[in-house]
């Protein structure tokens, strides 16, 4: 059986759907991060697999791009976490709630 | 089929038995030319002048009794060294050793990028090594060498640009040869990088003067402190097959790889009828014995003075060294 | 018939090993997962003939992005695990229903569109002056793309300055 | 980015134990450090696991038994022990030595200075990294152990002295080897200079580390180099000359920033001097006996006295009471070198990084065996 | 010569490189060095240009380096004038002769205090010769400025470089106050100054010296009417009184030596002090054509000189009486300009620049040898432990005297015999002025340096000899009040040489101005009057002839006869001097008891600063006082008024506000805190609910989709 885009597609979906999961379900918010990261390779996935499709590289640079944010996303997010850890001793998501009313 | 699986896997069997075969040598190589360098005479009992050495090593870490401590995750602790060795061993795969496609596994259009990709990989081993013995010291040491491997990385991979840019090829065979077109190694036009690299080589293996992650007497042996048995032996492995592989990068980037002396010359064209691995593996033989030479002459840098050369030193200068090629290459 | 197996072995192992990374108790496990979901990735980005995403894949995410979470979770020693603490008011059963639920029709907008429309469409680029996955990806960054770069260039280096300011503990 | 988050993995307070098994503070001390960081905040130094009781044993035996102990302090430079407690006893009897036996006494003090030395240059160059220095250092040990075997047959605890002088004269031609040792040693210590003195990163480890002031080194009671180094002038040989001290021409030198690469430069000064002392030694080496007129049986007279001597470690100092009955001291107290300059760790320790500790342990160069004795 | 910008300048490099980076960087060395090299400099340059000087046709050269003011349309006696004021820098005879003299002079004190200094700690150190060089760059500008605004820029930098350096210590309030006076007291004089400046434009639309003086000659001299060239130079008489120290501005001048001693060679003897000299020299053309003017300048100099040289007869603090010496002789430089004599002045101006300058270094030189000790009644028998000092010192002292042969006979006798010929009345003060002179230079040179000595014990000699070297290696390492004393002792090179070098030019310098008499026989003619002589005379034909006519109808005999006499009552001074200090000191003490009145009159100088304290300074504060009380009352009454009406308003303000308006605010926020609850429940603050909500969002979207696509 041939492998078309479409099997990319359900792979990707499927993929983001677990780091949808990751992001509703788990407490960590490291880890929710980490399943953010999931999701962003979901979309790469989905992206070069259609570049390839339709012989365009267009698709592969803006993995590129997203590769770069998601650079930047891990350090900014890591550093806010590490800087919320140090004040308040957790990083549990549900205790990140002083900006309630 | 025979082509594409079973002569690359051939090739993978011999390359990788030949890499752990030189790893027990390089260990002996490394003691004697320490003991000699310290008015000593090295292993002398196993085997004339204590060549069996090679040999005695590795089979007595492999008989050891094999310790996981109680404490740790026990997962991880049998991962780390995995994840140590394996990248190590997976960049031999696009190092060229010769002229002839026999003489390296493959060669892909981005193999430089391949290899530092690779190599990446490696500081895994070492964090997880240090987390999962779930002592203080082998953490400690074990993110100092990760700061260490990242931090150097990027000075290194900075001054592989201008390399890069110089030879105009990721392709580690095309390398070569455009050293061979042009006539001139690279290690000639770009002094500052092959510094850059031997330096940045140093410090990614935690050899000396960089081997603050092992510092014996401050860390008591650093993120591998609760291992024994082969899985010691197995970051040891790891260690110097990633040496041997900073000798390669750093010969094919820099002096020629498997090419003789004075590619250009054609008066000198009876060196040719040597073979051009044995050209190779001499000019990594004595990329090595520097190394060696290095750890027997100089003190240890302290962590903090390491992480000041690598980010206030040698990052800036490979940034220099960049954008210095890269306006004379746009110039010329 | 290679391309099947590879496939379907490589969504097998990402698919897994994401599981792996959203379940894990020990977050250090889950780096791990996400480490090799990410080199799984890239083996399918060699299959779609990408290869220096590929490695930019290995090399940007598995060997920075993901030690630098190695780093925070070590650091972040923690006395009592997160998961102990549940606010009630939460609605991630709800959450995990509607995952599912999107993922269904997902799958079946995809199934339907590509049954509907069997010929695939091309749009090939314009012949670049170039040849080779590399080059031409260098080519089109350099020259249609140039102001985006830049701009993410722009964003690593912003992101870069707001994470050393954010970590510092003193400034 | 990665090494932002790795420099500041300092998020809380770290008690780290070095020691006491640890390669690198030589023997048995402990400490325990409490880390900021890889910043030291505080250290808690604890030692006494090599106490034998020796100034009790001594209490309870013969005065020329006495010296067999002494050997067992500070077993790196057992001659200079030899030598501080049988001055003190001859002190303490008004006994006259003969002036071949203050010569040889002299030399052997000062071979056993450089025999210290070599062992305190040879690990404290360990610690920092460069062992090459540790080989070549206790190369040239094995030459001075072996003059020393030659002349009382021990390599390490020599029982070298007697009350009154000294049990045997020099083997013949014992004066043409330390002569040649001397020769040997001068270009050695040229070697070791080339391999650390001008080197960057031994600079880099060595210098504005551990900075002490002599106001503060004095007030800690600090003693030999870790004080010279403070710019400190005080040496007993020059101060209050013992031996043949006073007879011969040497210099002390004087650090001037008081951290670890001014002491590291006064002790390899000292190698210096001390070959020089030897040479003047050997070429004015007077005959005659090497025993002066002393009772068979060692009674001395009711009274209490202090002498100090200068060891390889610093001021080596004998307090011993007799109670003019007994044929044993009634107190014999030492004031060890090595433990008055460990006073000087913590404050030394406090504030540098962890990898500055072990540096520091070897700048201070203390023996656990005097320590604790 | 285009390069005479660079004279002052380079100074100012000087300056600003000490001032700037010295004072935090530079080592002692270092910043004396700058401080001298510039100088240095500076003289070089001064030698160059004035050798250029006296080798050129024409003698007057301008150069403009940039404009400053550009032309201004103001109202002037003929309509609009433009106020126009360049850069612009004038050598002539006379700036020659006075760049040579500030350069010169102040090259030698730089060199000087690089040693006098040395005891400062290094910020002080540097920070005292960035305001020396500052002070030669204003002086220089002063002397070489073309029009008066550039003369009243350095007219205003050395008054601020003097009030800086005469409270150097300004931790010592003795001298903070006096360079408070000194700045203030020049205020009196610098208004006079600005005033006339203002004058001269509204009279003759332009501020240049040559087109002012060219505008003048044309005027009628205004012997008979106090007209408007009078009042000019009245004016700026006014300024020159204040700078120059004469009555009634005289007193901030004493004062002034709270400063170190070679700020008052340089400032307060050589050069800052003879602006006003050079001044009125400069306008020479403008106050020959107000001859009741140069009456009064006369009358003001001699009566000053006079008055100077009776207080310095009974001071004994040395610095003091060289103080009122100097005084004394710009009183004499007035003198000579008053009669007509402008040559004279500047000759004599010059004359003493050296002497002066050589007397108070020597005098620092004897301070700096006693520890800092100026009482001379505390000093004697110097001569035996500082033999240069005294030897130099005294050439000075024979120098002021008007021994014959030396500086200070031809000029001081020139202004004589000019004086003679305008007014014998004058003259008389002048020679009694003379003679007291005399007396208390050789009072102050004996009381020093002959007798026994007086001053405070200090170790044995053996033992000060002994810890000589000791005392030297003490100075090298700090200078923080550890410096012992070991006696009096001779000072080091770089003190001495300066000395020597004064002394030389104050034993030669007379012989640029031979008077004729003398200089007929030798065929020698008067020098450095011919020289001058196109910076004073050329325009003013009538006065010159007048002047030329009367010291033709002086005969030799008579000038002869004048000479011998101030000769004699010179040596007079002398004699009396070593009478009284030498042979019999208790003569002295005895004197001073028997004419107590006088004598105390004298010590406290006539009362005048008692004066001027309870008339001018009382009466300032007391109209300041009254007017603060107008101030209180009246002006802040109607502002309190004012105010209070304001706050009535404001509370009616209030009042709507709180009721009124904020009762709307209040509502609206009710109604907004009352309504919200509904819609709080929604806000957990749980991110991942939020995230839900998003999800289902897009599961809306998706479903839409879905929906369109099957039913479409």
């Amino acid at each position: 059986m041939e492998i078309t885009p479409a099997h990319y597609t359900v792979l990707s979906a499927a993929l983001f759907t677990i780091g949808v999961i990751g992001v509703l379900v788990r407490r960590n918010i490291i880890i929710i991060f980490m399943a953010i990261e999931l999701m962003l390779n979901a979309v790469n996935i989905n992206l070069v697999a259609h570049a390839q499709q339709v012989e365009n590289l267009v698709g592969q640079v803006f993995v590129v791009f997203v590769i770069a944010v998601a650079a930047a996303e891990a350090a900014v997010g890591l550093g806010i976490i590490l800087a919320f850890y140090r004040n308040k001793e957790t990083v549990n998501i549900d205790e990140m709630n002083v900006m309630r009313w | 089929m025979l082509d594409t699986v079973f002569w690359p896997l051939v090739k993978i069997v011999v390359l990788l038995n030949a890499v752990m075969i030189s790893v027990t040598f390089m260990t002996l190589l490394e003691r004697k030319v320490i003991a000699w360098a310290q008015s000593r005479l090295g292993p002398m009992r196993v085997g004339p002048y204590g060549v069996l050495q090679a040999f005695a090593d590795p089979i007595k870490l492999m008989t050891k009794e094999d310790i996981t401590p109680a404490n740790a995750d026990k997962m991880m602790f049998t991962l780390a060294p995995i994840l140590s060795l394996v990248p190590a061993f997976v960049v031999f795969a696009v190092i060229p050793f010769g002229d002839d496609p026999l003489y390296y596994v493959a060669d892909i259009n981005v193999g430089l990028l391949f290899l530092i990709s690779v190599t990446s990989i490696g500081v895994y081993g070492i964090i997880l090594a240090g987390w999962a013995s779930n002592s203080k010291y082998p953490l400690l040491a074990g993110l100092r060498a990760s700061a260490q491997l990242i931090s150097y990385e990027i000075a290194v991979t900075m001054t592989l640009v201008s390399v890069i840019l110089t030879a105009g090829t990721l392709s580690m065979v095309e390398i070569v040869e455009a050293q061979r077109e042009t006539g001139w190694w690279i290690g000639f036009i770009q002094p500052v990088a092959f510094v850059l690299v031997l330096i940045g080589g140093l410090a990614e293996t935690n050899r000396a003067p960089f081997d603050m992650p092992e510092a014996e007497q401050e860390l008591t042996g650093g993120f591998h402190t609760e291992y024994s048995g082969m899985r010691f032996g197995l970051f040891f492995l790891a260690e110097y097959a990633n040496m041997i592989v900073i000798s390669a990068v750093v010969v094919v980037l820099f002096w020629g790889g498997w090419l003789r002396p004075f590619p250009s010359v054609g008066a000198l064209a009876l060196l040719d009828y040597i073979p051009s691995w044995i050209w190779m593996f001499s000019k990594m033989f004595l990329v090595l014995y520097l190394f060696i030479w290095i750890r027997a002459t100089l003190p240890r840098y302290r962590y903090d003075q390491l992480m000041r050369i690598g980010w206030k030193v040698l990052i800036p200068i490979a940034i220099a060294n960049v954008v210095i090629t890269a306006v004379v290459k746009v110039l010329l | 018939m290679a391309e099947t197996i590879v496939f379907y072995t490589l969504s097998v192992l990402i698919l897994g090993l994401a599981i792996l990374v959203v379940t894990a108790k020990n977050a250090v496990h889950s780096v791990v997962a996400l480490v090799m979901t990410f080199l799984c990735v890239a083996a399918l980005y060699v299959v779609l003939e990408a290869e220096f995403l590929a490695v930019i894949q290995i090399l940007v995410y598995a060997g920075g992005i993901v030690v630098l979470y190695l780093f925070v979770v070590m650091l972040v020693n923690l006395g009592r695990s997160p998961e102990e603490h549940q606010d009630p008011r939460r609605l991630s059963v709800f959450g995990l229903g509607l995952a599912g639920a999107m993922l269904l029709e997902v799958a079946g907008i995809v199934v339907y569109s590509y049954n509907r429309s069997a010929s695939t469409v091309t749009a090939p680029a314009a012949a670049s002056p170039v040849q080779g996955n590399t080059q031409e990806l260098g080519w089109l960054l350099y020259t249609d793309y140039l102001i985006p770069f830049e701009l993410a260039s722009v964003l690593l280096l912003v992101a870069m300055v707001g994470a050393i300011v954010l970590a510092k503990r003193d400034l | 980015m990665a090494t932002e988050s790795a420099a500041m993995f300092d998020t809380d307070e770290l008690v780290l134990n070095m020691g006491p098994q640890h390669p690198s503070t030589h023997g048995v001390l402990r400490l325990v450090l409490r880390l900021d960081g890889e910043r030291v905040k505080d250290v808690d130094v604890v030692m006494g696991y090599v106490h034998r009781g020796i100034e009790k044993l001594s209490e309870n035996r013969d005065w020329t038994q006495i010296i067999l102990l002494t050997d067992r302090m500070d077993y790196v430079a057992a001659a200079t022990n030899n030598l501080g407690y049988c001055e003190t006893v001859e002190k303490l009897m008004e006994v006259e030595v003969p002036r071949r036996a203050r010569y040889i006494r002299t030399i052997l003090a000062e071979l056993q200075r450089i025999a210290s030395h070599c062992l305190w240059l040879g690990t404290h160059a360990m610690d920092i990294g460069a062992m090459t220095v540790f080989l070549y250092a206790f190369r040239e040990r094995e030459l001075i152990l072996d003059l020393f075997e030659e002349y009382c047959g021990a390599r390490l605890t020599y029982n070298s002295m007697r009350i009154g002088g000294l049990p045997l004269d020099l083997p013949s031609g014992w004066d043409d080897k330390a002569r040649a040792f001397c020769d040997i040693m001068d270009s050695k210590v040229a070697e070791y200079e080339e391999l650390l003195t001008n080197n960057r990163i031994w600079l880099e480890r060595t210098r504005g580390i551990g900075v002490i002031s002599g106001a503060d080194a004095i007030a800690l009671g600090l003693c030999g180099p870790p004080l010279r180094g403070s710019a400190v002038n005080r040496d007993v040989r020059k101060d209050e000359p013992y031996a043949a001290y006073d007879e011969f021409d040497f210099d002390i030198p004087i650090g001037t920033r008081g951290d670890t690469y001014d002491r590291y430069l006064i002790r390899l000064e000292e190698f210096r001097q001390s070959i020089r002392i030897i040479r003047q030694a050997l070429d004015g080496l007077p005959e005659g006996p090497v025993m002066g007129k002393v009772p068979r049986l060692l009674k001395p007279k009711a009274g209490e006295t202090y002498h100090a001597i200068e060891s390889p470690k610093g001021e080596l100092g004998y307090f011993i009471v007799s109670d003019g009955r007994a044929t044993n001291p009634y107190r014999f107290r030492v004031r060890p070198p090595s433990f008055c300059n460990l006073q000087g760790l913590r404050p030394l320790v406090i504030g540098h990084l962890v990898a500055d500790v072990v540096a520091l342990i070897g700048t201070i160069d203390v023996v656990l065996g005097e320590v604790d004795r | 010569m285009d390069l005479i910008w660079l004279i002052p300048v380079l100074p100012g490099i000087g300056a600003a490189l000490n001032g700037l980076l010295g004072i935090r960087y530079f080592s002692k060395p270092v910043a004396a060095a700058i401080a001298c090299a510039t100088m240095g400099g500076a003289l070089l340059l001064s030698i160059f240009a004035f050798a250029q000087l006296l080798g050129a046709e024409h003698r007057e050269h301008v150069v403009t380096l940039a404009h400053w003011i550009p032309p201004i349309p103001l109202q002037t006696v003929d309509g609009l004038g433009a106020f126009e004021a360049p850069w612009a820098f004038r050598l002539d005879p006379l700036s020659g002769m006075m760049i040579l003299i500030v350069s010169g002079i102040g090259f030698l004190i730089h060199l000087y205090s690089s040693s006098y200094m040395d005891h400062e700690p290094r910020g002080g150190y540097v920070r005292f010769f960035c305001y020396l060089n500052l002070f030669c760059f204003f002086m220089l500008t002063l002397v070489l400025g073309s029009t008066f605004l550039v003369m009243f820029v350095g007219w205003e930098g050395v008054g601020l470089c003097s009030y800086l350096l005469i409270g150097f210590w300004y931790h010592k309030k003795s001298a903070a106050d006096a360079g408070k006076k000194a700045f203030v007291v020049n205020r009196v004089g610098d208004f006079g100054f600005v005033l006339g400046v203002f004058l001269i434009f509204f009279t003759f639309g332009t501020i240049d010296f040559r087109e002012v003086a060219e505008a003048a000659s044309q005027m009628p001299v205004e012997s008979a009417a106090f007209g408007v060239l009078s009042t000019i130079c009245l004016l700026l008489f006014v300024g020159a009184v204040g700078k120059s120290a004469q009555i009634p501005l005289y007193v901030w001048l004493p004062d002034a030596m709270e400063g170190p001693t070679p700020v008052s060679a340089l400032i307060h003897a050589a050069t800052m002090v003879t602006a006003g000299v050079y001044m009125v020299g400069r306008n020479a053309v403008l106050f020959s054509h107000a001859p009741m003017v140069m009456t009064i300048v006369a009358v003001v100099g001699g009566v000053t000189a006079l008055m100077a040289a009776t207080i310095g007869l009974v001071q004994t603090d040395i610095k003091k009486v060289l103080a009122y010496s100097t005084v004394s002789q710009l009183g004499y430089m007035f003198l000579a300009t008053g009669v007509g004599a402008f040559g004279a002045g500047a000759f004599h101006l010059m004359t003493h620049a050296f002497f002066k300058a050589l007397l108070f270094l020597g005098s620092g030189s004897v301070i700096h040898a006693m520890n800092d000790e100026q009482d001379m009644q505390k000093m004697g028998n110097m001569k035996l432990y500082m033999p240069t000092t005294f030897i130099t010192m005294f050439v000075g002292a024979l120098a002021i005297a008007g021994v014959p042969g030396l500086s200070g006979f031809f000029s001081k006798d020139e202004i004589l015999a000019k004086t003679f010929v305008a007014s014998p009345w004058l003259w008389g003060l002048a020679v009694v002025t003379a003679g007291m002179t005399a007396f208390y230079m050789f009072r102050l040179i004996f009381m020093t340096f002959f007798g026994e000595y007086r001053g405070p014990k200090w170790g044995g000699d053996a033992e000060g000899q002994a810890d000589g070297d000791h005392a030297a290696a003490a100075d090298d390492h700090g200078h923080d009040g550890a410096h012992v004393w070991h006696g009096p002792h001779e000072s080091p090179k770089l003190m001495t040489v300066p000395l020597m070098i004064l002394a030389v030019g104050a034993a030669v310098a007379g012989y640029v101005g031979i008077p004729p008499i003398i200089g007929d026989f030798v065929g020698v003619g008067n020098a450095i009057e011919h020289f001058l002589e196109p910076s004073f005379v050329a325009e003013s034909a009538a006065l010159a002839e007048e002047g030329e006519h009367a010291v033709a109808h002086l005969s030799h005999v008579v000038e002869f006869g004048l000479m011998a006499f101030s000769v004699l009552i010179a040596g007079l001074g002398i004699a009396l001097a070593y009478h009284l200090y030498v042979r019999r000191p208790k003569r002295a003490v005895e004197l001073a008891e028997n004419w107590a009145g006088a004598h105390r009159v004298l010590t406290n100088k006539y009362y005048v600063d008692e004066a001027y304290n309870s008339t001018v300074i009382k009466g300032t504060m007391g109209s300041a006082r009254g007017l603060w009380a107008v101030d209180r009352n009246v002006v802040d009454g109607a502002v309190n008024g004012a105010g209070w009406l304001t706050r009535a308003l404001s509370w009616v303000s209030h009042v709507l506000d709180k009721y009124v308006v904020d009762g709307l605010v209040n509502l609206a926020a009710w109604i907004c805190a009352e309504g919200s609850y509904i819609f709080r429940r929604g806000q957990t603050g749980l991110i991942q609910n939020y995230a839900v909500a998003t999800l289902f969002g897009v599961f809306a979207c998706a479903t839409a989709f879905l929906v369109v696509r099957f039913m479409g």
